[in-house]
């Protein structure tokens, strides 16, 4: 186990590594400079010049990246071209789509699993015909689509929740999740078609499975069988399942958090994207890509924990 | 049945049989359309009998298993007929009841043992279940099942309960699987194929088993299997089921000695019996197919293939009227308009065997290994899957390889052809010439010199490709044809293997397992090789393929010259085909020598214990010598000898100490063992003396 | 003229004392430096706590703040400004004349590079500003400059006037001398502010008050509609339609001299000819623009800086309109009767797209085809020299304009032959004079007689195609009364409150 | 079908246990009748190529059967209510929403199956080769997948596109490439599983060159694998397209690009102007069901 651990965080070290060094030079392919996308158009050229010493973007391109990753690796993420330091901005980013995500997987999470489940033992009638194919039409529908609708029906039309996902400074908890809640609807419909998918497929292969046949030939009554053999077979796939959607949550949700003003990463990388702004392009990258590795490094000992095929590895 | 519930004790179920099928239908929707599988079924099985259930694959065995317990996959259902068990008519049952009568009265064990058992739950958990079904409170429950697991000769169960089916080996497993069915000490135990997965040797120890605790319980056995041998061993009386009807049952002894319906009769001259060889006789086969799932077949099902029925010019009668079960006595019936004439089935295949072209034994060896290693390097370890195996195959000869799953056949066969490359120092010569170890680096004319046949025609065959492509290519790379010799070559290859040319153009999925070999000999002979290496050519097609296939080759010797390295876990094939046998364990050679010297008796230990294990058709069996505990692990051999953890014949120290070397016993003839061979020949004629040094339970060796 | 146009009746009533008043704003591009801000969202927070020598209103008339009055000389070369006493900056320590020297000193030194340094080009050297004493400031001007005033007024947004020893950091502690001061500021999400308890004037309505940053102009006016901020200070009509018909919402508009240009390279085919650049011109539908694309919410535009809100610009000059036929035979004359195609770019900024495409279809009718590039604004600016931006390379490009007070800039830097805005690359020494001598005029009369010319010559010349001057429109709920915003984007909540 | 056999070698008996194919050609093509007959009766499938079918038709003749030219503007006429003359309204610029929404289907009907084709020709290529051989080649390109794999679609596509200048074909190509990787992963996942299979031991016994054995053996067998995830990537290619175009990233104006017109007017939804928003909104979800139902017919299809 812990060699496994090992092994996937070496791995994913150099991953990390590339990763950094894909976006510092991407970067540096965005088009613009960077003192000019401060300042604006119509600063004086000295001005700008002036910016682009101050920070040190007027240096070569391995020098820039070396100060960088050394900051980066002493915990210093360094300053963003606005000045603002790069941890204030991506920090609170992190939170709050760390919290937007949260909310969305108690909801969907669940349910989804519920969903799926439900679909397999209904197997090709209706109801699993609806869940599955209206599942994957919800995750495939793009999420913004899904905002401007909701915000339509819920924010406007019938005007119970709030259009914006920032909750006024200083609410308490229960309006902060308010605000949430049309966002995290959202990703519910975006999410649940992914999960309940998995769920129907373990659940279906776990059904299918011999050992089931030996459980209801055992006498088993078919809940029991559901619930004490197949569950638990079934299910090991969609943690993973669900990990690799925090890749999507932390980071890919550009759009959603555009629409409802929320600032999380993806607003964060949208805006230094555009801004170049590339100290916090580079850190937020290299974060989101962290937080994928560890989602899906957590996911993996959760499955290796909870199966003991890999837990136990075979001593025989 | 008069409403009364399972589980109560009615004065009928005393004498009721434990399963009665009557007039069985079954049917399976595929496609939308219901399609017939068992067709009018009948036979009942008498408290504490034993019945065997033969047929080719797809006969409809398993789905008569699983009707027995009401359990049909969802596209099944019971068109008709009934089935009583223990005096309970199961199709008038509600859903609960059946589930009832399941804790109690019925048991199903089913081939691959490893997938039977659920992969996160602990074995004594799965076993406890069973009693806690039955109302046994928990810690009773966990105490009855580890006395269970003892009884299934479990070594150390408190043990095993903790651990998870993963961890143990299949016939670990499969005892496990039987404990949990024998746990509720049901009237009825269906075992569907048990020992397909399992190596010769566990297989008799599960069979074994499997009888010891028959006699303990009483409980009466629904026994499927293909294979005659085990059915003879296992069973009171038997069915022979085809195309979804029974057309033969009777007493075992009965049916084997005096077999009523063609298809009986050919079923047991299909397989290599009484230690017969190539060179005295061939195979008998049977023609055609078993007819597609729902097929209308108004009169005998076996009409389509019977040679007796075309023999007599009988078509109109068998293929339009039905044939009744036939009593013949004792229990005996055929369904067969002309069952007294089934003896007289014609042969399809006339007994001579085939022209051989002169071996030359003294000849320059066509192959050659020495000193062959192969080291797998996996997660750390290093697994010495083959450790100096040395032998000479002279040209057109046959030599057999036998060993258990796991000794290093298939890797050995591989690292000849150069598909995994040998450990530095190994030497194969072709024709007394150096092959280089990766096949990317030797040349064309080495490359068409040795070929392949593999054990699965499903994957040897590229399944996107058209029979025509698959061989056509071989042409072209092997031997450069193109154009029109090359289709000139290719009919005649088709024509050398008996396949049919008006289906060069089929894709391997429309064509049955045999044709599928064939097309995979041919393409091994498109080079015209010197020496073809066959892994388990027939171990994945039914009894009567198998024959068409091995007379296939020993034809093609004859024509060609070929020299085989034939694998096959299947003594009795192997002994048919080779001139002679190496026996492998371990990764090391045992024995090697002429296939009579080897077999006839058995003179090293292990040689000794792999042909007792073996089940024949005949039923006469020699005394079964338990070979104990699992095969160890090519990671870490055992010191001295590497069979001394499990021989029966153990000498002491110097079996753990010293391992023996191959020496030449007498010409042409290699033994690996401290024993001297005369002596061996003089044990072998009693079984041997429980192991001193096992104070240890058996199972301890494995773990 | 009408000044102040009111989309829905004014919030007439004072506002109540106490409370909060909150306002929304485009999130500041940059950390915010008084002396470097150039955006919308930055200098909308500067003028929060900072405040200038003089206020420009949206009428562009100047009153009092710091500065209590102001001289010049008899050639307007030398300007002197009487500073406010008992002013105090929000840390408590007093200001005087010294503070407001070192501020205009800094503004105008090379080394630190102010974003005002192309304002005081020409006009403010480093050190000639001057403490004569505690309340007197003395401005020595390179050249004489009859709109002094104008460019240390709120119109120059970055001459807030700070502590003679302001070392830069101005974000943690947004010192200034205005009625607000700084009570918590979080970079992206807004900032609060409390009453200024140093102000030295009426103390402010609201106890406290609140900047909120959206991140797009789109989440803002969700943010008004959805109650999250009080006012929004300034919108536009491409990103805030749904304002205007939102009856819980009262609209102030004011003229501004903020434009879209498009321009049309005269030293590239097929515009080095003039009458297809006419023809362009005379294509473009700008009723259409002005009624469909901003709602009637702009004043024609008559392809000249010259802005209806200027005192200087003459109203004669007759305005250009759609003339299809006219635009036609002027092609045919330059032998493009066929048409041509050739690329526009732009930005994706409030309603530049879609004007874009409007004049696309515009000059269809005309065979000519335009093939839109919308990039995102930095992208479109590039580095911004000539050469490596598509801004200044581009064949037809549109650009964004904001306010000024003086059309000085804008003539200068946007059509002179060395202007380093000129995307049009126009080169007319008649033109280069004229705005030379406009600038130099000191009285309106003057002014106005150099402007005509430059308006018709522009028309004549027709490097830029300039369909409008969008108004300045500023939301509020309608309950809040007393926010005062300028076409700047300032924006005063100082005197507004709930009603 | 039952074939006898005719030859006789060599004096022997023929063998007959065998000569006879168990399931024909024509049982072959009963099966695919079967299942057309599935696919004729599946409710779904129905549905959706209906749906599909709808657009695939305005995507070819959207300009014939659009009542205005999707281009045309008019502002006076902007943001008019729909109504008899406008079924689906005006947008800002006046131009007629259902013209711009039939003809809409064109642009994400051309980029996103040729971004989904891109994208599938180079994962399974890569696939093929990261799962064929391994080693230092799997290692490496699998950091590499790996490393695009750890960042969101969306933001890789979207500094690509920054960095290239958005155009249809940029996009196609921004789009081909990232979605490359996860198409890999499955291609190489299947691989995996086929390399090992002993046709391909014996294409390496005829010493075979292998890119015969990579593309010519290998790859039609992980045809379906790839075919399932075209279609399921082709869902996800419209929905990172239209992400990519509602961020002013995608396909450029005046194209009346769905996702586009939704960036276009997402923010008049606030003031009443639901129209320009919710049908190319409809429009974008009627699509991705209208894929999503034939691609579950079609799998019910071949799965019973
Ligand atoms: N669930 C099912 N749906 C459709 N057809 C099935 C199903 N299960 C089995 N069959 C078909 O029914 C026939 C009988 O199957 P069955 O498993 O009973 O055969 P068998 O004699 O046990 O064969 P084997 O020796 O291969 O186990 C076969 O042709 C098989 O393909
Ligand atoms: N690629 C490999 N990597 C690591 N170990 C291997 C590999 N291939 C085979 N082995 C190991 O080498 C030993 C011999 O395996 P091999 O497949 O040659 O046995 P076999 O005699 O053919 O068995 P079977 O009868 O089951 O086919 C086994 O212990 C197996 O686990
Ligand atoms: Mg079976
Ligand atoms: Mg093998």
């Amino acid at each position: 186990m812990a060699r496994f651990i090992g092994k996937r965080l070496a791995l994913g070290l150099i991953t990390l590594f590339l990763l950094s060094i894909f976006v510092f030079f991407g970067s540096q392919v965005l088009p613009g400079d960077v003192g000019r996308r401060v300042l604006g158009p119509f600063a004086t050229p000295g001005a700008v010049k002036a910016l682009n010493h101050q920070l040190g973007t007027d240096r070569s391109v391995i020098s820039q990246y070396l100060s960088w990753i050394g900051g980066f690796l002493h915990g210093d993420l360094g300053k963003s071209v606005t000045g603002q330091s790069v941890s204030g901005i991506v920090g609170p980013a992190l939170l709050k789509s760390a919290a937007l995500a949260l909310l969305a997987f108690i909801i969907v999470v669940p349910l989804a699993i519920a969903g799926g489940v439900f679909a397999a033992l209904h197997e090709g009638r209706l109801s699993d015909r609806f869940i599955s194919v209206g599942g994957l039409s919800a995750t495939s529908v793009p999420d913004f689509v899904w905002a401007v609708l909701l915000i339509l029906v819920f924010a406007l039309w019938i005007g119970v929740l709030p259009a914006t996902a920032q909750a006024p400074p200083g609410a308490g908890f229960f309006t902060q999740v308010e605000y949430l809640i049309l966002p995290a609807l959202c990703l519910v419909f975006v999410l649940f078609g992914y999960i309940a998918r998995m769920a129907r497929a373990g659940t279906i292969e776990a059904l299918d499975a011999d050992y089931s046949r030996t459980a209801l030939i055992k006498g088993l009554p078919y809940r029991s069988v559901v619930f004490k053999h197949v569950l638990r077979n079934s299910l090991l796939p969609t943690i993973a399942v669900v990990a690799t959607q925090v890749g999507y949550l932390i980071g890919g949700l550009v759009a959603i958090e555009l629409v409802f003003n929320y600032q999380g990463i993806g607003q964060a990388l949208f805006r230094a994207a555009q801004q170049k702004d590339f100290p916090v392009l580079e850190s937020a990258v290299l974060i989101v890509g962290i937080v994928y590795l560890v989602a899906t490094l957590l996911a993996d000992i959760a499955y290796s924990v909870l199966n003991p095929r890999i837990r136990y590895g075979s001593e025989t | 049945m008069t409403g009364a519930a399972p589980t109560e004790t009615s004065p009928q179920q005393e004498t009721a049989p434990a399963l009665e099928l009557n007039d069985l239908e079954v049917e399976y929707r595929v496609r939308g359309i219901w399609r017939r599988v068992l067709r009018g079924v009948s036979f009942e099985i008498a408290q504490g009998e034993s019945y065997g259930l033969v047929g080719e694959s797809g006969c409809g065995k398993s789905t008569a298993a699983f009707a027995a317990l009401r359990y049909l996959p969802r596209n099944g259902r019971v068109s008709g007929g009934s089935i009583n068990l223990g005096g309970h008519d199961l199709i008038a049952m509600t859903g609960e009841e059946v589930r009832k009568l399941r804790i109690k009265t019925v048991s199903m064990v089913y081939q691959n043992p490893g997938s039977a058992l659920n992969p996160s739950i602990k074995i004594g958990d799965q076993v406890a279940e069973v009693y806690r079904l039955m109302g046994v409170g928990d810690d009773e429950a966990t105490e009855r099942a580890q006395e269970m697991l003892g009884k299934v000769r479990m070594s150390d169960p408190a043990r095993v309960m903790e651990r998870y089916p993963h961890q143990l080996s299949g016939g670990m497993n499969q005892r496990v699987v039987i404990a949990m069915a024998l746990a509720s000490d049901p009237t009825l135990l269906i075992l569907d194929e048990p020992t397909t997965g399992l190596d010769a040797t566990v297989e008799g120890e599960v069979l074994d088993l499997v009888n010891g605790l028959r006699a303990e319980f009483g409980t009466s056995l629904l026994f499927i299997s293909h294979n005659l041998g085990v059915i003879g061993k296992m069973c009171d009386r038997m069915g022979v089921l085809y195309a979804g009807r029974l057309v033969e049952e009777g007493r075992v002894q009965e049916v084997f000695e005096n077999p009523r319906h063609p298809y009986t009769v050919g079923l047991l001259r299909c397989i290599p019996r009484g230690g017969v060889r190539k060179d005295q006789q061939r195979l008998d086969t049977i023609a055609g197919f078993l007819p597609g799932l729902g097929a209308e077949l108004p009169g005998c099902v076996f009409a389509d293939r019977c040679g007796l029925m075309k023999a007599l010019g009988s078509e109109e009668r068998c293929q339009g009227t039905e044939p009744p079960m036939h009593e013949l006595g004792g229990g005996h019936g055929a369904r067969c308009h002309f069952h007294e004439q089934a003896q007289t089935l014609p042969r399809v295949i006339e007994p001579v065997p085939a022209p051989r072209a002169a071996s030359d034994k003294n000849a320059v060896p066509v192959l050659r290994a020495e000193n062959v290693r192969k080291t797998f390097h996996q997660e750390g370890h290093a697994v010495h899957a083959l450790a100096d195996v040395e032998f000479a195959l002279a040209p057109g000869e046959t030599l057999g390889l036998v060993g258990e799953s796991g000794s290093g056949k298939t890797t050995l066969a591989r690292t000849l052809l150069g598909l995994t490359e040998a450990d530095e120092g190994s030497v194969v010569e072709l024709d007394g010439t150096p092959l280089a170890s990766v096949i990317a680096k030797r040349k064309g004319e080495q490359v068409r010199a040795l070929q392949i046949v593999f054990q699965n025609p499903d994957s040897a065959l590229n399944r996107r490709f058209s029979i025509h492509r698959i061989i056509a290519r071989a042409l072209t790379t092997l031997i450069g044809l193109s154009g029109e010799p090359r289709e000139s070559r290719l009919r005649e290859l088709a024509h050398s293997v008996r396949f049919d040319v008006r289906l060069i153009g089929a894709r391997p999925a429309q064509l049955s397992g045999g044709l599928k070999q064939r097309v995979a000999i041919a393409r091994a002979f498109a080079g015209d090789p010197q020496v073809v290496v066959c892994d388990e050519p027939t171990s994945a097609l039914d009894v009567s393929v198998q024959a068409a296939i091995l007379n296939l080759l020993v034809e093609l010797q004859g024509e060609k010259g070929v020299a085989y390295l034939f694998i096959s876990h299947d003594l009795g094939v192997v002994r048919y085909v080779s001139d002679r046998i190496a026996v492998l364990y371990l990764g090391r050679l045992m024995e090697l020598g002429g296939a009579e010297t080897v077999f006839e008796p058995p003179q090293h230990p292990y040689t000794e214990a792999l042909l007792s294990a073996v089940a024949t058709a005949e039923g006469a069996e020699r005394p079964r010598i338990r070979l104990e505990g699992e095969i160890p692990s090519a990671a870490e051999p055992p010191s001295g000898c590497v069979f001394h953890t499990r021989c029966p014949r153990y000498l002491g120290a110097i079996c753990e100490e010293q391992e023996p070397p191959l020496e030449e016993v007498e010409p042409g003839h290699f033994m690996r063992c401290h024993i001297p061979v005369d002596e061996l020949r003089t044990i072998q004629q009693s079984p041997p003396p429980p192991r001193p040094d096992r104070a240890r339970s058996p199972d301890a060796a494995a773990q | 003229r009408p000044d102040v146009a009111k989309v829905s009746p004014p919030q007439t009533k004072p506002p109540k004392p106490g409370g909060t008043i909150r306002a929304g704003i485009v999130a500041p591009a940059a950390a915010i430096d008084p002396i470097k801000i150039s955006d919308e969202g930055g200098l909308a927070v500067l003028a929060m706590t900072g405040q200038f020598l003089v206020f420009s209103d949206r009428h562009l008339v100047l009153h009092p703040v710091i500065a209590t009055s102001w001289t010049h000389n008899h050639d307007g070369s030398v300007w002197t400004f009487k500073i406010r006493r008992g002013v105090r900056f929000t840390d408590g320590t007093a200001m005087s004349a010294e503070d407001v020297a070192a501020t205009f000193n800094r503004l105008a030194d090379p080394k630190v590079g102010s974003n005002s340094l192309s304002t005081f080009a020409g006009v403010l050297s480093k050190g000639n500003t001057q403490a004569l004493d505690p309340e007197t400031v003395r401005f020595k001007l390179d050249a004489p400059n009859g709109n002094f005033p104008h460019i240390v007024s709120s119109d120059n947004y970055n001459a807030i006037i700070l502590p003679r020893d302001y070392s830069g950091n101005w974000q943690s502690t947004f010192i200034g001398t205005g009625p607000w001061k700084l009570q918590n500021f979080t970079p992206e999400v807004g900032v609060t502010y409390v009453r200024n308890p140093h102000y030295w004037g009426p103390p402010a309505v609201a106890d406290t008050s609140e900047l909120k940053f959206y991140a797009q102009e789109q989440a803002a006016v969700l943010g008004l509609q959805g109650n999250q901020v009080d006012v929004l200070p300034h919108y536009s009509v491409a990103g805030g339609r749904a304002l205007l018909t939102d009856p819980a919402i009262r609209t102030t508009q004011f003229h501004s001299a903020a434009y879209r240009e498009i321009h049309l390279r005269c030293d590239k085919e097929p515009f080095t000819d003039k009458r297809v650049r006419q023809a362009m011109a005379l294509l473009a539908d700008r009723r259409g623009m002005v009624e469909g694309l901003l709602a009637t919410k702009s004043d024609y535009g008559n392809d000249s800086p010259f802005a209806p809100i200027y005192p200087s610009t003459v109203k004669s000059v007759a305005q250009r309109q759609r003339d299809v036929a006219k635009a036609k035979e002027l092609l045919s004359a330059a032998g493009k009767s066929g048409g041509f195609s050739v690329p526009v770019n732009t930005s994706n900024d409030f309603e530049l797209p879609d004007l874009a495409q409007v004049l696309q279809d515009n000059v269809l009718v005309a065979g000519i085809r335009l093939n839109i590039t919308v990039s995102d604004l930095g992208t479109y600016y590039g580095s911004s020299t000539f050469g490596t931006s598509p801004w200044l390379d581009s064949v037809v490009g549109i650009t964004d304009y904001g306010h000024r007070g003086v059309p000085n800039v804008t003539l200068d830097a946007t059509l002179t032959t060395k202007g380093p805005w000129n995307a049009a690359h126009f080169r007319n020494p008649t033109y280069d004079k004229l705005v030379a001598s406009y600038i130099a005029a000191l009285d309106l009369h003057a002014q106005r007689r150099y402007a005509r010319q430059i308006q018709e010559l522009l028309l004549d010349e027709s490097p830029l195609i300039i369909p409008y001057f969008y108004y300045f429109l500023t939301g509020a709920h309608n309950n809040i009364s007393g926010e005062y915003s300028t076409a700047m984007g300032q924006v005063d909540v100082s005197r507004a409150g709930a009603v | 079908m039952t074939t006898q056999p005719a030859a006789t070698t060599g004096g022997a008996a023929v063998d007959v246990g065998g000569v006879a194919a168990q399931r024909g050609p024509s049982d072959a093509k009963a099966a695919r009748r079967e299942r057309l007959a599935v696919l004729a009766h599946s409710k779904t499938f129905i549905a959706g190529s209906v749906i599909l079918g709808i657009w695939i038709f305005c995507a070819i003749f959207g300009y014939v059967i659009a009542p205005y030219d999707p281009l045309k503007t008019d502002p006076i006429n902007a943001l008019l209510a729909p109504s008899s003359s406008h079924l689906f309204g005006t947008d800002t610029l006046g131009r007629d929403v259902f013209s711009r929404v039939i003809v809409g289907a064109r642009d994400i009907l051309i980029v996103a199956p040729l971004a989904t084709l891109l994208g599938t020709v180079l994962g399974t290529a890569l696939g093929l080769i990261t799962g064929y051989f391994r080693g230092p080649v799997d290692d490496i390109l699998s950091r590499i997948i790996d490393t695009f794999l750890a960042v969101p679609v969306v933001i890789v596509g979207l500094l690509a596109l920054v960095a290239l200048g958005p155009s249809k074909l940029t996009v196609i190509i921004v789009i081909g490439i990232v979605f490359t990787p996860v198409i890999a992963r499955t291609v190489r996942a299947a691989v995996l599983s086929e390399r090992d299979l002993e046709y391909v031991a014996a294409a390496r016994l005829r010493n075979e060159k292998t890119r015969y054995i990579l593309f010519a053996e290998i790859l039609p067998n992980v045809l379906g694998p790839v075919i399932v995830e075209f279609t399921v990537r082709l869902g996800y290619a419209i929905f990172t397209i239209a992400t990519l175009s509602f961020l002013g990233f995608g396909i450029q104006p005046p194209a009346p690009d769905w996702g586009l017109q939704i960036f276009e007017h997402y923010g008049l939804i606030s003031g009443g102007y639901w129209w320009p928003v919710v049908f190319p909104a409809l429009a974008i979800a009627s699509l991705v069901v209208g894929v999503n139902l034939v691609s579950d017919g079609l799998s019910q299809a071949f799965e019973r």
